[in-house]
């Protein structure tokens, strides 16, 4: 293990931790019909890959998310507080109540947007990091798709314009194995979706999405070679979603035996176990981020709670921004 | 109607109808077959575990590509099959619309008739419980300006069966919209195979004499509830649901505005270029002179559907708004 | 031909025009930048070597990737861009209509208004010496049921620049259909790179009092034609070209009906789900009582456009059909 | 060079002498405004890709094509008359003027389909072969694509989708450098288009496309391994097209010193050599195919030429096949 600084590692346990927090809490209040909708990812298990990437980035660069985007977006920076609110429909959340989960943005920490259409994100990343070039800026665009994503037909458009044009794009994916329901397996020939890179002549990368540092360490390399103009990168990253693909799912498509590993691969128990082994912390100060989170989380939930729902009156400002008709 | 045959009919919940639909005609013609992301999961059921009954090479669960699975269901159809494949929420037609619109829709015509096109595409629409902008809409508009497709949008489990029936018989690429909200709706399904509903044949709901009501899909039971309503106020409206798109039936529903002059349009997707458009340019034209009013048309608001529900709510038609609005036909108001 | 003062017009074609105002604005507004396939190249001649004019970072040549540039295109509007994309033929839409319909239109609205989406989608339609089925539609009548997305549709060189200004500066997204046929069209084009047309706002090409003829894009010569043979016998026909049909200007629209009392649509798109079925519905509802008789509308047939020389021009109006539309109209057929 | 029979030597090179004239004479016809429409692609220079593969196919199986679709059509047996009826938009063609050069199509050799849409075949040929092993039988589909093609998203779900379903296609890429203006270089990040094989874990092939023999004997092996249900295989063939993208343009975005080089390779020329070199036909006998051959296309022209034109009645059973409204 090469050197890593403490701060760095209490940052990515510190953001491991208010995922799992959050979407506990997420999945808490789904059960007690406190969320609108039924179509709530949760990401629980695959935390380690949003914290090690986003921790390679700065708060200008972008992100471009998924259906299955909490993580994300914590990942970058943005508040608890407004997300919770997001998913409670209220007009305090990042986009006043009108997006939910599945679309759940945070501009102002570079967070470009969730997704409801699978492999969407793959051609708008692209078009950030085009910005970013054609503005003169040395932004970053890292984008987040998943296993299934990857046979889209945008993966392939995205990957091939960002090829060709050199754009500063890390495109990563969340492989967790399944599609829905659907094993890799059953949807793609290949295990490593790394290999696609070829395709591109771009670098394929894979790495274990339950590793943080390992991941942390992958997407700096690809962070800076987007940077320094070299151009994009595919990294995969392999992870284990532990709950449903969605709140209501019964998960009955994987057996009781895979269910049960899930655990064994916990990125947060791993971290903490490496960082207390290598004397890095104490168990203490890993007691007190939890606590602080935990408590942030609670406040997330007040600050929801207590917020108005949005008025029915409408504003056309948010169809058209000049509120034409 | 005959209530009295119970044993030819089954108590089924739409999905179970449309499954029903599936099951059937998959025993029926060894030519039919199932595409589609998840089926054999089936978010919403129809398709839940139909490759136990039907046989494993049936019902096949795709990777997550829209177009190659529509395209690929367009050259089966060309080549003697009969695909039905399921867009998981009608929304994502968009990532497929040129294997929809460019192909599917064209090829027997650009080809002078050397194909047929025996393709359904099943897809669920409408909102559903803060589903959001990606996953609420009703696509069926859309697609009605684009010849070659005909367009069914079943509003209960008896014509979701009996219609998907003659969908998957036609020689024709049928999108068959169904709606989530309906999929636990339940009612007497006919249990004999040959039962089917031709498609191009509306059904009169409720008979009346002072106002039509057409209404499709999701908007049916609210027409119904509004007619209900409206006949405690002494007005008198008659309820058609078109039951397809394309085509359609034409006579019933000039037939009922000739008899009452007046004319409201209810759908759930957005209004501006929506199926009630279509619907008032056309009765204007043929029944002008029987026409007492303007046709009203009830639709969505004209925007993205939103995630809260009480912005949801806000968005779509109702029982009330629709009674409204046959109030106002009516001159009631 | 020595003049003291500058010439305040030029005479240009319909795709010089659009050139002018690609130019103009890259100039004007560094974040402007434009991307499609061939553009440089440029089968229509808008964008032909415009790289060598105001730089080659400026006007990039893409893959054969709809998806992927128009996908890009959003992204970049919504980090401070203002990309200007061409799809080759609008037809092709359909292989990137998910980054339309379900991105560039509801972003905005999805993420409470986070971003604007200063994106324009330029796109070439319409019939032209027998392009066949996949190169000849008129896309814009589906764009209009969804909400989002505004809408041009130029019938000549002085719109075709103005309205393409307006686009660009705009701050929501633009689906800007020219049309194949009109591009060798000319007329005096405004050099004062001030001049715009706004979005919104009809423009009346001829006055009259019979009745209104509203026609869109390539139809709108042929209007004007079958509105001067209209005159030779008598008949004052008043022609409105909305320009946009997002926003619409219904005050012009409105008035002249009210004067009129007759309205007649027209496009080159199909007629079911039409502009025309849309543009009935409103003027019914808003303009009943001034109405004298059903709206007509004229439209192509229901069909894929054919290849056949013969069998193209018998699916597209023309100004023949328009008069006899009118005719009829004024019951004087 | 191994053994190949004489007859299959005789009838791959009428086969692209017969793709050369008729292009030739539409090519003189466009020229004289004879042929509706300005969207005609020929593939002239690009024969041996057609007839090497077409070669290699049972009259069953199946082809679709592209908006350069006229040598596919030859090369998998279509009549050359009802061609040029189609071409010439008369009532005689093979989609009744329906269709025209980008739709034109012949079901009864197996043709699916000429299309204007770049890389709608792509997702069509997998269908066809699903449509074989459900019925089946042991048809094999052959899907034909440009370079430019292959960077449309249908490219990588038709491949995905075949691969992952061990589906009976040979998917054959003309590479012949352009996506109309654009350059390969400029489209893509890669130089052999057979690498794109690798996401699929599928065999990628190259050969040299203006070498009949080569382009058969890949295309046979392809070919056999789908229908003995080894799946589907990549084949790039690299050639190269002599004339403008369509018969209108001025193919400026090429140099003079570039075009000056195709007629070294062309795929005639090289087999007319070769058979005359290896003592496998006299050139009389070449001769003999060509004047055959310049005579059914002068018939095909004159058939054309006589057939009326479409009656202006419509015929809605081509809409819908019940003549439905
Ligand atoms: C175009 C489209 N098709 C299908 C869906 C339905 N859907 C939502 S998530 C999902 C699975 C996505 O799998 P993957 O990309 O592996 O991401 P994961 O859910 O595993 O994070 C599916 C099929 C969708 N939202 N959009
Ligand atoms: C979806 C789509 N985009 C663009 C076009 C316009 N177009 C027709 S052919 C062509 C180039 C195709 O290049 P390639 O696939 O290499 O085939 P080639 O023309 O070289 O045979 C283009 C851009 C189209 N017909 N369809
Ligand atoms: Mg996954
Ligand atoms: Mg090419």
């Amino acid at each position: 293990m090469p050197e890593f600084d403490e701060e760095l590692i209490m940052r990515l346990y510190k953001t491991m931790y208010t995922i799992r927090s959050f979407e506990e809490k997420v999945s808490e209040q789904a059960g007690m019909g406190m969320i609108p909708g039924f179509m709530i990812h949760l990401s629980v298990g695959q935390e380690a890959v949003a914290a090690g990437v986003c921790a390679a980035l700065r708060q200008d660069d972008y992100i471009v998310s998924t259906h299955r985007g909490h993580g994300h977006l914590i990942a970058k920076g943005a508040s608890t507080d407004r997300m919770m609110a997001e998913l409670r429909g209220k007009e305090t959340g990042y986009c006043r109540g009108r997006g939910g989960s599945m679309h759940i943005t945070s501009v102002e920490v570079g967070g470009l947007g969730a997704n409801g259409i699978v492999g969407a994100g793959l051609v708008i990343a692209p078009g950030a990091a085009l910005s970013a070039r054609l503005r003169g800026t040395d932004q970053v665009a890292v984008c987040f798709f998943g296993d299934g994503a990857s046979n889209q037909g945008t993966f392939h458009e995205g990957l091939n314009l960002a090829a060709t044009w050199k754009l500063p794009v890390v495109f990563v994916c969340e492989n967790n194995g399944y599609g829905f329901s659907t094993p890799q397996s059953s949807h793609q020939s290949i295990g490593r979706i790394s290999r696609r890179a070829e395709a591109y002549d771009m670098p394929g990368i894979t790495v274990n999405g339950d590793d943080v540092l390992e991941v942390y360490l992958a997407a700096s390399w690809a962070v800076e070679r987007a940077r320094e103009g070299a151009g994009p990168t595919l990294l995969e990253a392999v992870t284990r979603r532990w709950l449903g693909h969605y709140v209501d799912d019964e998960d009955d498509y994987r057996s009781a035996e895979e269910k049960a590993e899930f655990t064994l691969h916990d990125p947060i128990e791993q971290l903490e176990r490496r960082c207390i082994e290598q004397g890095l912390t104490s168990t203490s100060q890993l007691e007190r981020i939890r606590s602080e989170v935990d408590e942030e989380i609670e406040r997330a939930c007040a600050f929801a709670e207590e917020s108005e729902e949005p008025s029915p009156e409408d504003d056309p400002g948010l169809i058209f921004s000049g509120g034409e008709r | 109607m005959a209530e009295d045959k119970a044993p030819e009919t089954q108590f089924l919940t739409y999905f179970e109808a449309v499954r029903q639909a599936l099951k059937e005609e998959m025993e029926l013609d060894p030519s039919v077959f199932l595409m589609g992301e998840d089926i054999r999961y089936s978010i919403f059921g129809p398709t839940k575990d139909l490759h136990l009954e039907v046989g494993e090479g049936r019902v096949l669960d795709t990777p997550i590509t829209e177009s190659a699975f529509v395209g690929a269901a367009v050259g089966a159809a060309i080549t003697g099959m009969r695909p039905v494949v399921e867009i998981m929420f009608a929304d994502f037609m968009t990532v497929c619309m040129d294997q929809i619109i460019n192909q599917a829709a064209k090829i027997r015509f650009m080809t002078g008739g050397q194909v047929k096109v025996p393709l359904v595409i099943r897809a669920p629409g409408g909102m559903l419980s803060s589903s959001a902008a990606q996953h609420s809409q009703c696509m069926e508009a859309l697609f009605m300006h684009i010849p070659g497709l005909k367009i069914c949008v079943p509003a209960g489990p008896v014509d979701a069966k009996g219609l998907l029936k003659s969908a998957i018989r036609d020689d024709d690429p049928v999108l068959f919209f169904e709606h989530k909200a309906l999929y636990f709706a339940s009612d007497e399904v006919p249990l004999d195979p040959r039962f089917t509903v031709p498609l191009g044949q509306a059904s009169v709901l409720r008979e009346g004499g002072d106002v039509t009501i057409f209404a499709i899909s999701g908007m049916v039971s609210s027409a119904v509830s509004a007619a209900n309503s409206l006949a405690r106020d002494g007005i008198s409206a008659e309820v058609i649901d078109p039951r397809t798109l394309v085509p359609l039936d034409t006579d019933t529903l000039l037939a009922s505005v000739r008899k009452t002059g007046r004319l409201v349009t209810v759908e759930e997707g957005c209004l501006t270029g929506g199926v009630g458009a279509e619907i008032t340019a056309l009765v204007t034209s043929e029944a002008w002179s029987d026409l007492k009013g303007p046709v009203i048309r009830v639709a969505a608001k004209d925007q993205p559907v939103p995630f809260s529900p009480v912005l949801e709510a806000a968005c779509a038609p109702n029982a009330q708004t629709i009674a409204a609005a046959a109030r106002e036909c009516v001159g009631k108001n």
